[in-house]
C-alpha cells in the first residue's frame, strides 16, 4: 500500500510533454472537484453532487487516448472528470454545476448529467447501472457505422461503479455485448464502496471479471491509483478492442477520498461505512501524489513548476466559477424546448 | 392502392423505410430466423442481413438500451417488444433515459428511436400479458405515443415514427393485425402526427376512440344510427401529439361525448380526454363526458370474465344512450 | 400525543409494527449499517438485527422479487426504494407480480407487502430522480396507494398499510421530512384506507390534493380567505381506495373543484379527480374542474425552470379564481 | 445420443414402487400434455399453453423428494407437469385450462397461472425470468422462519428455462441468493431453446454453471433424460442445502418434444430453428421410453403392467377432460373478486 510513486511499465514510450498533461489533468478534476462543495454550501449547485476525488487517474489514463469524438465515452453521475477529460471547457462544466444557459447541457441537466456530443462524450446518466445498456447500443452503432456505412473501427468506453455490478440491466447488456462481439470498454470504477456499503456487502462472489467473463467478455484487473498503469493497460486493451471489435473489461480498483455525495460529506457519515485509518491509507496513493512525485524524481518537473501549473489550474477553476456566475439562468420560456427535438 | 393486412402494412412500413435510410434497423425477440413471433417480421431478414434484422435474447433492458444508445450515436432503430406487456421490464431505459435525454442534454442530443409491437387484449392470454399501458407512456413527456386503427394508418404513421427525431412508443393491436384495408403504395406516405380522423360524421355525440376502440365506436354508431342517433367517431391515432381541437370541435357540434378505450378506466387516458373536454367545453356539453373502458381487474384468463373484462360496442351504445337522457 | 417530525412518524410505525408483529421485516438500500439515505430507518438495525434489518445490494429487481416472494410466503416485508424513481427498475415484478398474484390465483394466495421511500420534487434532483408516478401504480389494479401530508397521517396509514393483505404502494416525499406534528402515541393508532380528511371547511370552492399538494392547498386557501373566498381542502390520504364520496359531497356544496398535485399533469391523477367528479357532479358545477399539476416537461435542473415546472400556491390561487369567474 | 435405458446410480438404493410411481408420473404428465392441443383446437383452451413432453424427468425426479407443503415449488408457464408432481389433482389442472370455476386458481389464471398453495407450489409465471426474484424472497422467508420464528429447514425449488438465464432480475436474484445464502434449488431446464433461439444464439457465453457461480451460487450440468441421474443428483443437493442452508444450481440438459406452444406446434414453424432429425434423435432418449425399458429389463414391470398403467393414466386425464367440462365456468359477478385480499 505504501508505494508512493508509480511504477513505470518498461516498455512505455510516453513522451515528458504527455506525462506533464496527464498531471496536469488530474490536478484539474482534483481542484475543479475540491470548489463545489463550497458552491454547494452557498446554495449555488443544487441536487446531487459526487466528486472524483481519488479516482483521476481512471480517467486521465484513458480519455487522452481516444479518437474523439469518434470513439464515445458514457459514465455515470460522479462524471467531472469524464467532461473535463473529453475536453469540455471548465467553463462550461462549472455553468453546468450552476444551472446557467451556458452549461454543457443549457442547465437542464446539472451535475448528474454533464454531456458534450461534439467531444464524443455522450454523457453521465443517474441511474446505476444505467450507461451499461446505452453502451450496447452505441457500441451497436459503432460496429454498424464500420460495416454499413464506412465507418472506421471506433470504440466506446462506458464507465460504470462496483455497485452497479449488481443491476440486472448490466448483466442483460454484458452478455448482448458478448454475444454480438461489440468494440467496447467497460471500465469498472471500484473505489470499493456503492454508498456507505462495500463490495464485500453487497456480492455473493466478489470476482468481478469472472462476472464478466461469464457473459463472454474477456477482461482483467489493474491498479487505478497508477495512471501509468492505467495508461499502458489502456493502450493496450484500446488497441485490442479496435483490431478484433471485441469488448473488454477493465476492474481499476481505486478509492474515493471524500464521501460518496454532498449528503455524505463528512467524516461522520463516513464511520458507518469506514474509518478515517483506511481513507488516510489509500490518500497515501494518491494518483497525482505519485505521478507528481514520479515527475519529480525524473527531474521533469521541479517544484517551481508544480506549483506553477497548480496556479494556473487554480485560475482556470476560479475563471469557471466566475463564468458561471456571470452567465444568466437559462430563460423561462425555455421549459417547455427540448422536450422534443 | 392495394389491399392488405394491418400486419401487412407494418411490415410494409418498416421494408420501405429500411430501403429508404440505411441507418434504419431494427432488433428484438424472434424477429430475424423465426421470422417474427406475429411473422410482421417475416422475410425481412433474409431480405436486410444479420445487421439490419438483429435477433436479440429475451433481455428486454438490454434491447431498450440497445436501441436507444444507438439512436443516441445516430442510427435510427426500431426495436419490437414481443408484447408490450415485457417493455414494463426496460421501463427505466425508456422513461428514465430514452424519453428524457434529449431533454436533460439541452437538446445537444437526439434520439431517433421507435419502440413498437403488438399490445392490446382478448384472446384469454391472462393477467400478465393483457395490458397495454398507454397511459403511463402518454403521462411520461418525451414520448410521442401512436396507436393505429386501421392498415393504412398502420403504415403511415410507422413511416412517420421512423422519421421522427424523437422516440416514439408504437403500439400495434394484436387482434387487429388480421384486419384488411387499402394502403397506399406510394413509399412517401406519411401519416402526420396529431391529426385525428373523423371516421364517421354525425351530430348527435362525439366518440372519441384510437386502436381497437375505433372499431367498437364504429360498430356502436352503425346500430345507433338505425335508432336515428348520429354519432360521429374520431380515431385519434397519435395520443401524443394529441389533436384535441378536432375533438373539441366536434364535441361543441354534439354536445355530448364518450370516450372508449380498452386499457383500464382508472386513471386511463380516457381520464384526460374527459378532464380536457370538459375544461374546455364545459359549457358546451349536455352531459357529462362518459368513459367506456376495461374493468379495473388484472385480466382473468376464463373467457365469460374476460368477456366481460372488455368493453364491446353494447357498452359504448349504452354510454351514448346515457348522454342522451 | 408526541411531537415528531414526518420522517421520524414512519420510523415509529416501523418500529411498533415490527415490535407487534415477528413477521414484519425490512428490505432496502443502505437502510441499515448506514442508517438510511434520509435516516427514516436510524437506529433499526440495532435494535432488530441484520434478519429484519435487511440492506442490499443495488438491485430494485431483486429488492421487488424479494419483499413479493416473502409475502406470498407468509412474511410481511416493507421495501424501501431509495427514492420512487428507482422502482421503474422493477415494474415488472412490482406490476406483472406484486398486483396481480392474488387476482391470478383466484385468492388463493395472498401479499401483504409494502413498498415504501421517498417520491416528489423541489431539490434539482432533477430529471431522472423527480418523479412519483403515483397515477402509473394508481391505474394498476391490485395496489393500494397511500401518500400522507402529514405525520400523523404517516405514522398511522403505514401500520394500516403493514396490516393490510395487500400490496401497498407507500409514497412518502423528500420534501416533507422536516415536517413537524402531532402524532398519537398509540400503538393501535390506524388511520383507515380510503377516508379522505377535510383539512379546512369552506364553501366557495373545493380543493383536493395529498401529499405535499395539500400543504399548497391550504397555503393558497389562507391567502383566499384573507379575500373572502373560503375554500374547503381535501386530502385524500389514499388515492386507491379512492374516497371520492367526501370529494362529492363538497363540490356539491361549493359547486367549484380545484385539483393539485405535484405530478405531471397529462394523464396525471388530477385528470381521474376531474373525469370523475364531471361525471358524478356535473350539474352541481358551477364551473368545469380546474387542474393544476406539474409541468409536463422531464424536470430540469435550473434552479429558475425546476421552479417553474412545480406548481405553487399562487397557481392554485389563480385556478380558484378562475372557477369563480 | 443412443442410450435408450436409464443407468441406475451405483449407490442409489430406490424401492422398486418409488420406480413404478416414477414412471406413472411421467406418463400422467405426458399423457395430459397430449390431450391439450385438441382441446386448444376445439376451443376450449385458450391463450398461450406451453407442453412439456420430454421434459418430464425434471419433475417427477425431484419433487417427489420434497416435504411439500414447507418446502415450495415455483416454475415457468410450461407449467402442467409441476402441478401434478405437487399432487394438484388433474380434475383441477384441467378445470384450469378450460377456465372453471373448480380450476386450481378458480378459473382466472388460465394455462401459465396454475397454483396450489395448500400443496407448496406457489405456481408457474407467464414472465420469462419472473419466477427467479421470487424465489429469493421465498428463501428468504423460509431461512427467517427457521432463524426467528422456530420453522424447519426447508427449501425453495425454483424452475425456470436457459432463455431466462438472460433475464437481468435473474442475475440480480442469483447475486442477492448468493450473499444471503438461501436454501433454494434453481433448476435451469435447458431444453436447448427459448421459443425459435438456440442457446448458441443467446448467450455470450454458454456455461450457464459459470454465471450461477459467479455470483456465488455452486452448481453442476446433469442429463435431466434420465428420471434416476435427476432423481440422485436431486437427493445429493436437497440434502447439501437443508444442511448447509445454501442455494445450488442444477443445470439440467433436456429437450422439448413438441413446438414452445400453441403457436409453434407444427413442424412446419420448426423449421426455422430445428430438424425433425434432431427433434427424433432426441426422442430416443425420452425420459419415459428410457424408465420403461429399465424396468421392464429388470423385470420390474412387463408390457402387459405397463399397459395397465398407461390405461389407468388415460382414464385419469380422460375423466378430468370430463370433470372440467363439467364444471361451470366462474359467476360472472366473481370479475371483482380477489383484485384484493
Ligand atoms: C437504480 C438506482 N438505484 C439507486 C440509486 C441511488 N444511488 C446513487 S449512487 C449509488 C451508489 C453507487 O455506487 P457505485 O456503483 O459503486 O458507484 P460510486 O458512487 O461508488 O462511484 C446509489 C445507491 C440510483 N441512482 N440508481
Ligand atoms: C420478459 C419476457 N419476455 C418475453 C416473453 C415471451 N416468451 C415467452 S416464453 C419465451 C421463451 C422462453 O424460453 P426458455 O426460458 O428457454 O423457456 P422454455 O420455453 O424453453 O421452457 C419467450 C421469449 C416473456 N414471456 N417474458
Ligand atoms: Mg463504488
Ligand atoms: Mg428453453
Amino acid at each position: 500500500m505504501a508505494k508512493t510513486t508509480v511504477e513505470r511499465p518498461a516498455e512505455d514510450h510516453i513522451q515528458q510533454n504527455e506525462l506533464i498533461d496527464l498531471y496536469r489533468l488530474m490536478l484539474r478534476i482534483r481542484r475543479l472537484e475540491e470548489s463545489v462543495y463550497r458552491l454547494f454550501r452557498d446554495a449555488k449547485i443544487g441536487g446531487y453532487l459526487h466528486r472524483y476525488d481519488g479516482q483521476e487517474a481512471l480517467v486521465a489514463g484513458v480519455i487522452p487516448l481516444l479518437q474523439l469524438p469518434h470513439d464515445k465515452v458514457l459514465c455515470t453521475y460522479r462524471d467531472h472528470g469524464h467532461a473535463l477529460a473529453c475536453g469540455t471547457p471548465a467553463r462550461e462544466v462549472m455553468a453546468e454545476l450552476l444551472g446557467r444557459a451556458t452549461g454543457c447541457a443549457g442547465g437542464k441537466g446539472g451535475s448528474m448529467h454533464l454531456i458534450d456530443p461534439p467531444r464524443g462524450f455522450l454523457g453521465g446518466d443517474g441511474i446505476v447501472g444505467g450507461p451499461v445498456p446505452i453502451a450496447l447500443g452505441v457500441g451497436y452503432a459503432l460496429k454498424y457505422r464500420a460495416r454499413m456505412l464506412g465507418g472506421g473501427n471506433h470504440i466506446c468506453v462506458c464507465y460504470f461503479g462496483d455497485g452497479a455490478m449488481n443491476q440486472g440491466g448490466v448483466h442483460e447488456a454484458f452478455n448482448m455485448v458478448g454475444l454480438y462481439k461489440l468494440p467496447i470498454l467497460f471500465i469498472l470504477e471500484n473505489n470499493q464502496y456503492a454508498m456507505g456499503t462495500s463490495v464485500a456487502r453487497s456480492t455473493g462472489q466478489p470476482d468481478f471479471v469472472l462476472k464478466a467473463k461469464a457473459h463472454g467478455i474477456d477482461g482483467e484487473k489493474i491498479d487505478g491509483m497508477n495512471v501509468l498503469t492505467v495508461r499502458d493497460a489502456a493502450q493496450r486493451v484500446i488497441d485490442r478492442i479496435r483490431e478484433t471489435g471485441e469488448a473488454y473489461f477493465l476492474e481499476m480498483e481505486c478509492y474515493r477520498f471524500v464521501g460518496h455525495g454532498i449528503g455524505d460529506d463528512n467524516t461522520k457519515s463516513w464511520t458507518t461505512y469506514r474509518t478515517e485509518a483506511e481513507v488516510n491509507e489509500w490518500r497515501k496513493r494518491d494518483p497525482i501524489l505519485q505521478l507528481g512525485n514520479y515527475l519529480q524524481d525524473r527531474g521533469i518537473l521541479d517544484t517551481t513548476q508544480m506549483d506553477a501549473i497548480d496556479a494556473e489550474v487554480r485560475q482556470e477553476v476560479a475563471d469557471a466559477i466566475a463564468f458561471a456566475e456571470a452567465s444568466p439562468e437559462p430563460p423561462l420560456d425555455s421549459l417547455y424546448e427540448n422536450v422534443f427535438s | 392502392m392495394a389491399t392488405m393486412r394491418y400486419q401487412q402494412a407494418v411490415r410494409l412500413a418498416l421494408t420501405e423505410e429500411m430501403e429508404r435510410d440505411p441507418t434504419v434497423f431494427l432488433c428484438g425477440e424472434e424477429i430475424g430466423q423465426y421470422q417474427g413471433t406475429y411473422r410482421v417480421t417475416e422475410g425481412l431478414l433474409d431480405r436486410f442481413g444479420p445487421m439490419r434484422v438483429v435477433d436479440t435474447p429475451i433481455s428486454e433492458i438490454g434491447i431498450a438500451g440497445m436501441a436507444t444508445g444507438a439512436a443516441m450515436a445516430g442510427l435510427r432503430p426500431v426495436a419490437e417488444f414481443m408484447t408490450w406487456s415485457f417493455a414494463l421490464e426496460a421501463m427505466d431505459q425508456l422513461v428514465n433515459h430514452a424519453a428524457k435525454i434529449t431533454y436533460m442534454s439541452g437538446g445537444r442530443i437526439q434520439c431517433p428511436v421507435v419502440f413498437r409491437g403488438p399490445a392490446g387484449v382478448g384472446t384469454q392470454l391472462s393477467a400478465q400479458h393483457s395490458q397495454s399501458l398507454e397511459s403511463w407512456y402518454a403521462h411520461t413527456p418525451g414520448f410521442k405515443v401512436v396507436m393505429p386503427a386501421f392498415p393504412a394508418d398502420a403504415k403511415g404513421l410507422l413511416k412517420t415514427a421512423i422519421r421522427d427525431p424523437n422516440p416514439v412508443v408504437f403500439m400495434e393491436h394484436a387482434g387487429l393485425y388480421g384486419l384488411q384495408g387499402d394502403v397506399p403504395d406510394d413509399p412517401e406516405f406519411l401519416v402526420p402526427f396529431g391529426v385525428a380522423a373523423i371516421r364517421r360524421e354525425g351530430t348527435d355525440a362525439t366518440l372519441i376512440s384510437y386502436s381497437r376502440g375505433v372499431h367498437l365506436c364504429l360498430k356502436a354508431a352503425e346500430a345507433l344510427a338505425r335508432d336515428g342517433i348520429e354519432c360521429e367517431v374520431i380515431d385519434l391515432r397519435t395520443l401524443v401529439p394529441l389533436d384535441i381541437e378536432t375533438v373539441l370541435q366536434s364535441v361543441r357540434k354534439t354536445h355530448r361525448a364518450v370516450v372508449v378505450h380498452e386499457e383500464w378506466k382508472n386513471v386511463g387516458f380516457g381520464a384526460e380526454l374527459s378532464a380536457r373536454i370538459h375544461e374546455h367545453a364545459f359549457y358546451d356539453l349536455d352531459a357529462p363526458v362518459e368513459r367506456v373502458a376495461g374493468a379495473d381487474v388484472p385480466m382473468p384468463y376464463a373467457k365469460n370474465l374476460e368477456r366481460a373484462a372488455i368493453p364491446n360496442d353494447n357498452d359504448v351504445i349504452a354510454a351514448v344512450k346515457r348522454t342522451l337522457s
